[in-house]
């Protein structure tokens, strides 16, 4: 699904945020990217969306070489892709059912799909009664409950997940790791960036630890630390 | 198809909807920028209108020596018809002539005792009086007559004619000022429309830069994004135009409309020269805005 | 305080760089209404410089009837001297009407020998020519003489006035409208300038308003927020206002000044003109950018 | 310091953010806000700071009816105040040093204060060698300690922390409540809403528990839940 082969990225002021990581991640595994903050794992997420472009080395997402694929097949590949950004990039003047929606009318799907699965997927994150809110109307936890709905909704092949659960208190934490979990055992490869030790102890999944862009452990079934 | 209509609709009414003081500039933008061209246009139209009325009346006289043969007054006639520059001919006897001059000085009376209508004693010469159809083009009825500067002609016939060049040259050298002039404020004009209209665009752009970032990060194309704001612009400056228009027949009926009573000697613009304007200024503005989104979205599509 | 104004430096150079695309917006648009606003004027300028040329030549001729009295003369000469709409008075004798007369129909060698110009049967009149210093009260001329429409005047000595009554009023009724028509043009552009400069300003205040709610959360006053948002609007004005009037000179050099060679007759814009018109260009600029973005910010600083 | 009595918040759509809240926090106490997503937290610091007024009730800060506060008077009362936004707040226009620095020349620290006050406490919090970037140039963590560090570098009486350390691993974490502890023991009082089960486990201080707007526990020396 996902392979990193000697990936370094150094950003335009020089910072090295990702030093020779060499990662390979099967379709359906559960992966988790811990850290300091600082070490990269942001990077490592938008490097797999193509948000970024790595400086050295091959990425392969789904069988395509990220720096090969022309500009306009990128949307197509980020269809596939859902993503929980950390900053939650919601769209200020939407409400939150058309910020979820947006991800599914993208790709094409007609509106009773959508005006069926935006409400069931917001129910799904306890935000039913939100769902004609603007995202500024919203407590921080809940914008990120939102970014999460639109990175589940289209049921992406692969789900990136920037610190999902940093605004949210450790109940609702672990509903939306059950969420991911439930989007995990249905087919889809979860790659999740977080901090949360008591959720990284718990699950015991793969758990890949920057430290400084390099990769000093990459454990099945570890735990945070 | 239809889906994606309604999709592009929905985009573009929410989006005037919710960025109203972006909207607000760009319509009021668009509508100050083609009301200035348009503007420009008419102007340009009202001083040609202007210029054709007082350069039509020119009139080149071409007196005759006494006495005055018919079958010459008839050949000059048909020579200088067929010249590409006039429009017509007509023939001034000696007695209409001087029934014009003692009208003329009316005021003089002893002027007009002193000349005597009489036939045999007449002063005043009979005169082919020759309308231009294009004026600047008078020479060529000297020309063609073979006349000095001093007046005197070769033609047979023909005794002087009257030596107008000085004064056509400095009519035509102002109104040619006057046509290059108004035609270049409306060309200033309408480069600075463009202009206005670019920038209003590329700010809405630039406000919303964010908005397109998350877009293309979800996934949608570039065209999905671009279509609803392109649509959005084009919209606004139709508003802007269409706003323009009824503004110039508005200043049209309030100031050039109580003139046609007022000042009828001068041919003033007419409800079908601000017609022949509306064209203009809707391309212009549909142009720019389709331009300026167009290049200005490259920049912000860049994510 | 100096640190103050050295803060304010700060903010208003670095909000310049970095927001090159609204500073960019805000100088060009502000150019292109002010270089509009200063067109309007100058035009207006020349438009007016015309017309005082064209009417500046307006006399009133005043016939005097045969034998002239050289008292009657002197006293007329005086009494129109002394009209408030009288610039000069110059006496014109038979003789000399008879030569003028002679050398403008010197074409019409008919005309000009059946006029002899022997004192005992010169036919034309005396006359007092009166040049205007205020064409418009060309009427008071004839008020005093005791003229009636007809032309024939009640006081002695004086035969008739020519009737130019007609032509005047045409000639005023046509300039009046130009007068009027720049004039309302130039208020168009003014009042556009402050419409498109208020809109960039407001447009520019919208891009950052997240940027100023940021500063009041963290505790900064009104007029700290306020202060290099004004004088960068300020600037961006000046420079506008600045091209604007490098471009009016440069308009004028490049299209007015070949003409003071070519067309000598009509006076022409001079530079004192284009200067003329800079206070008004910074003063509207400065004071629209001022204004539009201090009620512009009302909104954004209502956190 | 800080008195809050029978205060409701009702939003524009009305939802109710708090309800009817009388809480007593003295001067240089450490108050802990904690609570599920959505229950009231971010909208209490708000109140505290003026950014929303009280739909009912009455609040003082530092002696003074916010509601009776003159608008010109606000930023006076903004000046005492250190906040960390749970979305940061940063100037993105501005660099580090210049966000940090910001907050000191609002108060009218002569410059030379600034140079040697602003790379101290971005020292501290771990950016030092991150001063000339700009914002966006920077991990969420990094963001998240120019907004503390920007909160502190005035010594204010009052720090109020919104989920301080939501997007920072445990060991930042724990570097950062160091940070707020001192800060608290010069006198400073600090409340700061979390979600942080550790911290607050850790910490042992008041707690204030919220749920859907009421306080369902003030106990002093408490535990999250
Ligand atoms: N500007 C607003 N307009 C309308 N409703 C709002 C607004 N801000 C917050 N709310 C609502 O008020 C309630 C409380 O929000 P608040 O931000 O205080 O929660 P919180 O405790 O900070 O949550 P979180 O831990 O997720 O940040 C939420 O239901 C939220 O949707
Ligand atoms: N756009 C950028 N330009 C320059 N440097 C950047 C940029 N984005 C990130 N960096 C730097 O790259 C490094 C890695 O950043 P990254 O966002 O990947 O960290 P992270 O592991 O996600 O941290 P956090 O847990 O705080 O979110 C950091 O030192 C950061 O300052
Ligand atoms: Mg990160
Ligand atoms: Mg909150």
């Amino acid at each position: 699904m996902i392979s990193l082969q000697h990936v370094t990225k150094i950003y335009k002021n020089s910072v090295v945020a990702l030093d020779d990581v060499s990662v390979e991640i099967e379709k359906g595994e559960f992966v988790f990217i811990v850290g300091a903050s600082g070490s990269g794992k942001s990077t490592f997420i938008r490097l797999l969306l193509k948000e970024e472009e790595a400086t050295k080395g091959d990425i392969y997402v789904a069988g395509k070489n990220l720096a090969k694929l022309t500009p306009w097949k990128v949307p197509y590949l980020r269809r596939n892709i859902g993503t929980v950004f950390q900053d939650f990039k919601l769209l200020q003047d939407k409400t939150v059912f058309d910020n979820v929606g947006f991800a599914l009318e993208v790709i094409g799907k007609p509106k009773h799909v959508i005006d069926q699965r935006v409400p069931e997927i917001l129910e799904l994150v306890g935000l039913g009664d939100k769902i004609n809110n603007s995202p500024d109307e919203l407590s921080g936890g809940e914008q990120q409950r939102v970014s999460i709905a639109r990175a589940c909704v289209n049921r992406p092949l692969l789900l990136l997940a920037d610190e999902p659960t940093g605004n949210l208190d450790p109940t609702t934490s672990v509903d939306i790791m059950r969420l991911l979990d439930r989007v995990n055992r249905i087919g889809t490869t979860v790659v999740m960036a977080t901090h949360d030790q008591a959720i990284v102890d718990a699950m015991r999944r793969r758990v890949i630890e920057l430290d400084a862009g390099k990769v000093i452990r990459d454990q099945s079934r570890g735990v945070y630390s | 198809m239809f889906r994606r209509f309604e999709y592009y609709l929905r985009e573009v009414t929410s989006g005037l909807r919710r960025n109203g003081l972006v909207a607000f500039a760009a319509v009021s933008t668009t509508f100050i920028a083609l009301l200035l061209f348009g503007l420009a246009l008419l102007i340009s139209r009202q001083v040609n209108l202007m210029i054709e009325a007082t350069t039509g009346n020119v009139e080149v006289a071409v007196y005759l020596s006494d006495p005055v043969n018919p079958q010459t007054v008839e050949a000059l006639t048909q020579k200088l018809a067929s010249l590409p520059a006039v429009a017509n001919v007509t023939y001034e006897s000696k007695a209409e002539a001087c029934a014009k001059f003692k009208q003329e000085f009316a005021n003089q009376p002893g002027l007009v005792q002193g000349v005597s209508c009489d036939p045999k004693d007449n002063p005043l010469p009979a005169s082919l009086r020759v309308k231009l159809a294009h004026p600047e083009e008078y020479s060529q009825v000297a020309a063609v007559l073979g006349c000095r500067s001093d007046g005197t002609c070769a033609q047979p016939g023909v005794d002087k004619i009257y030596d107008f060049r000085g004064l056509l040259d400095r009519l035509f050298a102002v109104t040619r000022v006057f046509r290059v002039g108004v035609l270049l404020v409306a060309l200033v004009m309408l480069i600075a429309a463009a202009i206005l209209i670019a920038n209003t665009v590329r700010m809405g752009l630039f406000a919303r830069r964010k908005e397109i970032g998350i877009m293309k990060l979800v996934g949608a194309t570039n065209w999905r994004i671009r279509i609803p704001f392109l649509i959005e612009g084009l919209f606004e400056s139709l508003i802007g135009a269409s706003l323009a228009v009824l503004f110039l027949f508005g200043l049209k009926v309030a100031f050039i409309n109580p003139l046609y009573g007022k000042i009828q000697f001068v041919p003033w613009v007419t409800n079908s020269d601000v017609v022949a304007v509306i064209p203009w200024l809707v391309v212009a503005g549909a142009l720019v805005a389709l331009i300026a989104g167009f290049a200005g979205m490259r920049r912000f599509l860049d994510v």
